[in-house]
């Protein structure tokens, strides 16, 4: 049932498959924009497959979709990062070797001193870092910003990836999977950030298989299961619907184990 | 960072050592007159290049100047002798050249090949030293410098020397197999000149590269063209393959195969496919190339070729010739004498030894000396003339001696 | 390349002077030594005497002769240097000749590199040698081309083994290929053994010079997890390191290999030594028994899971250090056998492994990154390439033909013919 | 001792400073950016061919000739680069090194002679420019213990000139925002993408600008002595970076420091092995030189390993040997 609020994100027909096995099978799903969206499902669904298509790091056999109504498929990953839809990686890719200022300074758009034979750009630069560092206060790393980034933790450099993207002031954010390997209490924090970023007026995006978390965080819900869409719609609704609950613990949950048994013997 | 910083430091220390040492240069007078002073000889020969085509030269000039030394040396002192190895590429042979420069030397004997020497002239002459080869023989080397000589003939002559050969066999067609390098090209170009001067049709040429893994392509491209006489312009070190191949397997004889002097040497294949190959060689006739090559073989055992060890030592003799007649270890001054001392003075009496020349010029006569090779004369445009070429052939033991 | 053939017998040869050296005083014969002398005959190399030949000087004749039965003449002295018309009747000679009147200018030079005598040849009729034709040579050189090819092969696959299991393409593999080479030419020609035997030989001391280097330098590297890059570079040093103590040990002149020689095999238009078709032979077998090995062989087929993937085949129980080296082993001896071969084919040097290392990178990056059949296809085509371009190319420019290959794949289809994509990364 | 001083001489040699300038182009490809560029002869052959055949053949200007040969250094650096740069490093390493040996191989065929002197190589009609506007008196120049041809020094002087130039041009792009761009494409190009970063462009930058200092290293290599195709063969690419890693890659000065070592102690092992010989350690000159190269193939290993980041690096900074 495709919400009536007007999608950030629509892609129609998308099928990826990798030598005879199917990894992705999308008719039609809609993103909702402003809101915070949970793409939810097992373990090899094909949600990070899917999240690879949209943004470019890898082609399906068949596909469109269109961001803010302009077409992006086949669109380069930078390209659609220019765009406003900047993505976070399940093994998060913080640049070691840089510090974490240097980090976020990347994370800023259009800076003059990226282009070549680099001139003047030193007051856009400090304005960048002003920035960057306010942005690091709130993610609690500001102490941090002149280490090198291979200091960090585990979580801190969940943090720093999505501070840098918020850095990039993207329309669209994509986390896969923010949470995955965190304490409990870092959890509460990402979870605290990301619903920052909507009032912040960004669209989010994030892909989790812990269905608790998405209940308390998210506005829309959308369940993959081998590579197909099998339910979308208001976290209340979708995480209690049968189908969901099949696809996440196996169709013959419930059945007595005995009936089963029997079944074999017949 | 803190690495830069640091890197910052050290570079700028060394650059301001270089900036400061420039500004506070001293303006160099013309080179002092070095009269009296002992003749300084600097040999630049490749010790590790060429497959060793080189190391006998290195040799020949031990040999020379411990036999000028034995005999009293020059202007009174021993003759000071520096070696270094210009291996086959110009930066190493460059900072050779350098090193000989600063050491004071009045005569640089080399480079070995046509290409390095024509690098390294303007460097050698400008520091008012002389510079004589033993081995450069390209023709485009020909009065290049006032103060470069050399002592081997270009390889125009030899190449005339080849084609009266083949003719004189009775062939009317040839083909050409050179070495692609300074040398190589320019033999080959002397002997078209040679061929077409003397009617014979060259129907095929084809170059190699030393480092390639075989020359099969090259083989086959000439024998598909079917010469009547193949000429082989190669080191004897790349060209073991090709006379087996040539011989052993394209039935060619010692009737249509001819060699260059470089190509005559020692070889590993089967010597009877090598029995009556011929090829002409400048130099000392045989008697005394053996008793040279013996005192070579005493300074480096494992030397495989003595192609231009003669006219290497004859290099460092007739330059210490000049030096005595010129009473100066001046490199311009020793150049002025070089024509005389080899026989450009009127009434000149001709010498072999360096000790029977240096008493002849101690007594203040005029000497003709006429090296190992029987014959040396500096012409104006400072090529040697009056050489002597043997045509030598090989035995079917594989080693090669003047043909009967 | 061979230039157009000028109808022979009105050949009009213009004399080219010898213009590099200026006319120095002292000539180097003397003075009064001018003249010509010749040689008269026809396409089959036959004499033709009793013709009458003339020198003439613009219009005055300044000396004359008549060819003797084996074609020769010589007319000395002639005054000074100078252009010269020879001429040559044949109305009353003997043999074959096409015309009766052949007219030759020709000049003396007076320098230090021509001779004051100069000896001419004339050919009266077309000679009936006919040049080789096209399929001819393309047949020489297509196996000539295979040869190569298999020599490549043999080498290229112990290096595209070592790729899979060590992870890196390793620079010091041509050393390998010398070693065999100069352990070769040690055995055959200074201790005399056969050429069979010694390649042999020297096959095993390959496999023991291959466990030497995993054992001095590659396991060392590998216990310390060196990156990619770094073992490359390492690669180059010790490269650089084996080469020029061999240029230590063996002098740096090239030799051939060894006395024996089994004779010629022709077969058709195609001449080569025998030793090649016995070397492309063993290749063959070899190549064979490697691709079975590694098909069916237990331990062939661990190589490949390493190849695979190292860590997945670590977890389920391949010994991989001992695998390794056991590849290290079958690359040093597979390399020293293309040496020897490579040696008996042409010649040995100090530096003959490492002048065909490209063309091994060729045949490994063309066949696939890591798949042995891969390697042997790659390098055959590459061996092609490199000798049947030369049809075409300079034969100076030989290897720009099978690098031309390389890169083209490169840019094409950079995971080779049987590679797949994923692996290029 | 005068081996010494004769050594230190190399210190501000024309050649060092050619080659300093040729591997601070090979830092701007393997320092900054990590791209494995084993064909840096390739660029070197291009300038120097490039000017000589400019000023000799077609009778350009020295300024003119410099820049038609700068042109056709960005003109290969981009037939190079648009293809190639998204292959996986040691495929890259294996086409630059393969295309550098088709342009030597092409340059040495006699099949170009006319233009490039086939294996003769072409003599030094080209630095009149460098000869005319000498200011140092003529013949021999004393500088400190060292005694220099006066066109050599002049020649010395120039290329330091440049080198300097170049590195500080280069110490400002790296620490301007495009360089700390591609210190992040030479850590991981996955996450640049991510930020809306062109990543192949800023990779095919780096090889142009890397390869047009080459192309000049090029130019001024060869202007003390002629032109010969066999000096641009592999070992030059391989002795720059055992330079590079020895001063010490991703630093602005370690190219520079590299080569001035390197050269040093290749004149101070010449210098040993003549000493050797009159010593008797060897029996002629031919064995100890064959030693001195066995020794740079030790140190690059040694360095590689165990000090990667070289002298002026700091480890935690060095990427190419990330684990």
């Amino acid at each position: 049932m495709p919400s009536k609020r007007d999608p950030i994100l629509v892609a129609d027909r998308v099928h990826r498959h990798f030598a005879g096995v199917t990894a992705v099978d999308v008719d039609h799903v809609e993103m909702p924009r402003g809101k915070i969206t949970a793409l939810i499902g097992p373990n090899g669904a094909g949600k990070t497959t899917f999240f690879n298509l949209l943004t470019g790091f890898d082609k399906p056999q068949t596909g469109a979709w269109s961001f803010e109504g302009k077409p992006i498929a086949g669109l380069a990953p930078w390209q659609v990062a220019r765009r406003g839809m900047v993505r976070t990686f399940q093994l998060t890719k913080v640049l070691g070797r840089l510090t974490v200022l240097e980090n976020m300074l990347l994370g800023s758009k259009n800076q003059r001193g990226e282009r070549l034979l680099p001139f003047f750009w030193r007051k856009q630069e400090r304005s960048d870092s002003a920035r960057a560092l306010e942005i690091l206060e709130r993610f609690k790393l500001g102490a941090k910003a002149h280490d090198y980034a291979a200091s960090l933790s585990g979580g801190q450099r969940k943090l720093l990836e999505m501070a840098r993207a918020i850095m990039n002031e993207p329309s669209l954010v994509m986390l896969d999977e923010p949470m995955a390997g965190v304490n409990p209490a870092l959890t509460q924090s990402l979870l605290h950030h990301i619903k920052d970023l909507k009032n912040q007026g960004m669209t989010v995006l994030f892909v989790e298989h812990d269905m608790h978390m998405v209940r308390y965080v998210a506005d829309w819900v959308i369940v993959m299961a081998e590579g197909r869409i099998i339910a979308e719609g208001v976290p209340g609704e979708v995480l209690s619907s049968t189908a969901v609950v099949d696809a996440y613990l196996g169709a013959h949950h419930d059945t007595d184990l005995r009936e089963l048994v029997r079944e074999m013997e017949a | 960072m803190a690495a830069v910083r640091r890197g910052l430091i050290t570079t700028l220390v060394t650059g301001g050592l270089v900036v400061a040492l420039t500004a506070c240069s001293s303006s160099g007078d013309a080179p002092e007159e070095k009269t009296g002073g002992p003749l300084k000889v600097g040999a630049i020969l490749p010790h590790t290049a060429y497959a060793g085509a080189g190391e006998a030269l290195v040799s020949a000039v031990d040999v020379a100047v411990e036999e000028i030394n034995a005999a009293g040396g020059v202007n009174g002192g021993k003759v000071e002798l520096k070696q270094v190895d210009s291996t086959d590429n110009n930066d190493t042979a460059v900072q050779a050249v350098d090193s000989l420069v600063t050491w004071g030397s009045n005569v640089v004997i080399g480079a070995y090949g046509s290409g390095m020497s024509g690098a390294i002239v303007s460097k050698i002459t400008e520091s008012g030293a002389l510079q004589v080869s033993g081995s450069n023989t390209s023709s485009s080397l020909t009065g290049i410098n006032p103060l470069y000589f050399r002592t081997a003939p270009t390889d125009a002559l030899e190449a005339a020397k080849l084609a009266d050969l083949v003719v004189q066999d009775g062939h009317a067609t040839a083909a050409i197999i050179a070495q692609n390098d300074a040398w190589g090209q320019a033999f080959q170009k002397s002997m078209v000149e040679s061929f077409t001067a003397a009617g014979v049709e060259v129907v095929a040429q084809q170059q190699f590269n030393t480092t390639d893994t075989d020359y099969s392509a090259q083989v086959d491209a000439v024998v598909a063209a079917k010469p009547e006489s193949i000429v082989l312009l190669s080191y004897a070190s790349y060209s073991g393959s090709m006379i087996e191949s040539l011989v052993g397997t394209h039935g060619f004889t010692d009737k249509n195969l001819y060699l260059s002097n470089s190509t005559l040497g020692k070889y590993t294949i089967k010597p009877s496919l090598l029995k009556g190959l011929r090829g002409f060689l400048a130099g000392p006739d045989p008697a005394v190339e053996a008793e040279f090559d013996k005192k070579l073989l005493a300074k480096n055992p494992n030397l495989k070729s003595f192609a231009y060890a003669g006219s290497t030592y004859d290099a460092v003799i007739v330059s210490a010739l000049a030096a005595i007649a010129a009473k100066s270890a001046d490199g311009k001054a020793v150049a002025a004498k070089m024509a005389e001392v080899s026989g450009g003075a009127e009434g000149s009496t001709k010498c072999k030894a360096f000790k029977e020349c240096a008493d002849l010029l101690a007594a203040g006569t005029k000497v003709d000396y006429d090296g190992l090779s029987g014959g040396l004369k500096f012409a104006s445009n400072n090529d040697v003339t009056e050489t002597a070429y043997n045509l030598y052939a090989y035995d079917d033991k594989g080693s090669y001696a003047v043909a009967p | 390349m061979t230039p157009s053939k000028a109808i022979r017998w009105l050949l009009a040869v213009l004399a080219l002077a010898c213009v590099l050296a200026l006319p120095s005083p002292a000539a180097a014969a003397p003075a009064d030594e001018w003249g010509f002398r010749g040689l008269l005959r026809d396409g089959e190399k036959q004499p033709v005497s009793g013709a009458a030949v003339q020198v003439k000087d613009g219009d005055t004749v300044v000396g004359s002769d008549t060819t003797d039965d084996k074609g020769r003449w010589e007319i000395i002295p002639v005054p000074g240097p100078g252009t010269y018309t020879l001429t040559i009747d044949t109305t009353a000679a003997s043999g074959h000749f096409a015309g009766d009147e052949y007219e030759v200018d020709k000049e003396l030079v007076e320098s230090p590199t021509t001779l004051p005598v100069l000896n001419v040849v004339v050919s009266t009729t077309e000679s009936s040698q006919q040049v080789a034709s096209f399929t001819d040579r393309l047949a020489q050189r297509a196996v000539s081309g295979f040869n190569l090819g298999l020599l490549i092969a043999i080498a290229a696959i112990g290096l595209s083994l070592v790729f899979g299991t060590s992870r890196f393409t390793n620079f010091a593999h041509g050393e390998s290929v010398t070693f065999g080479g100069l352990t070769g030419f040690v055995l055959a020609h200074v201790l005399g053994l056969p050429l069979l035997l010694a390649a042999a030989v020297a096959t095993v001391l390959g496999g023991f010079f291959g466990y030497a280097q995993d054992v001095a330098f590659w396991r060392p590297l590998r216990r310390r997890g060196v990156s990619l890059i770094t073992l490359m570079i390492a690669s180059i040093g010790i490269s650089m390191a084996i080469r020029s103590l061999m240029q230590f040990s063996f002098g740096s002149a090239s030799r051939g290999m060894t006395e024996e020689s089994w004779g010629t095999v022709t077969l058709g238009p195609v001449v080569m030594p025998a030793t090649s078709y016995a070397g492309m032979g063993i290749s063959i077998v070899v190549l064979a028994g490697v691709g079975l090995w590694l098909k069916h062989g237990r331990i062939g087929k661990a190589t490949r899971a390493i190849a695979g993937n190292t860590a997945l085949a670590a977890t389920s129980g391949v010994a991989v250090d001992k695998i390794t080296r056991i590849v290290w082993v079958l690359a040093g001896a597979l390399a020293a056998l293309s040496g020897v071969l490579l040696g008996v084919f042409n010649q040995v040097s100090f530096d003959m492994g490492f002048n065909l290392l490209l063309l091994m990178f060729a045949g490994v990056i063309l066949g696939g990154l890591g798949t042995s059949f891969g390697t042997l296809a790659g390098s055959i085509v590459v061996g092609l390439c490199t000798e049947i371009l030369v049809l075409w190319i300079p034969a100076d420019m030989k290897y720009v033909g099978g690098l031309a290959v390389l890169v083209i794949v490169l840019l094409v289809r950079p995971q080779g013919i049987f590679g797949r994509r994923e692996r290029i990364g | 001792m005068d081996i010494i001083w004769n050594s230190l001489r190399e210190l501000i040699t024309p050649t060092t400073a050619a080659y300093a300038l040729a591997a601070i182009g090979l830092n701007v490809h393997f320092g900054f950016t990590g791209l494995l560029n084993f064909g840096q002869a390739g660029f070197v052959a291009i300038g120097a061919y490039g000017f000589a055949i400019s000023v000799m053949t077609f009778g350009f200007s020295t300024p003119l000739a410099i820049a038609v040969t700068l042109v056709l250094a960005a003109g290969y650096a981009l037939l190079l680069g648009v293809p190639t740069l998204r292959l996986r490093a040691d495929y890259l390493a294996i086409v630059t090194i393969a295309a550098a040996e088709i342009i030597r191989f092409a340059l040495n065929s006699s099949a170009f002679a006319k233009w490039t002197g086939g294996a003769n190589g072409l003599y030094n009609e080209y630095s009149g420019w460098l000869k005319g506007s000498n200011p140092y008196p003529s013949g021999v120049v004393t500088v400190g213990p060292w005694t220099f041809g006066s066109n050599d020094l002049w020649i010395a002087t120039v290329d330091w000139l440049v080198v300097l130039l170049t590195a500080g041009a280069i110490y400002l792009l790296v620490r301007s925002p495009w360089g700390r761009v591609l210190k992040g494409i030479r850590e991981d190009e996955h996450a640049m993408l991510s930020l809306g970063k062109n990543v192949n462009l800023y990779k095919l930058q780096a090889l142009v600008i890397g390869g047009v200092i080459g192309a000049a290293a090029g130019i001024l290599y060869v202007q003390p002595t002629s032109v010969q195709p066999f000096d641009f063969a592999t070992r030059m690419t391989f002795n720059m970076y055992t330079m590079l890693i020895l001063g010490g890659a991703a630093t602005v000065f370690g190219p520079i420091l590299g080569s001035m070592i390197f050269w040093v102690v290749m004149r101070f092992t010449d210098e040993l092995v003549n000493l050797g010989v009159d010593g008797g350690l060897f029996d002629n000159v031919t064995q100890g030189s064959q030693l001195r190269f066995v020794l740079v193939g030790v140190a690059l290993v040694l360095l590689v390993v165990f000090r990667p980041q070289g002298i002026l690096g700091n480890r935690t900074e060095l990427s190419f040997d990330a684990k």
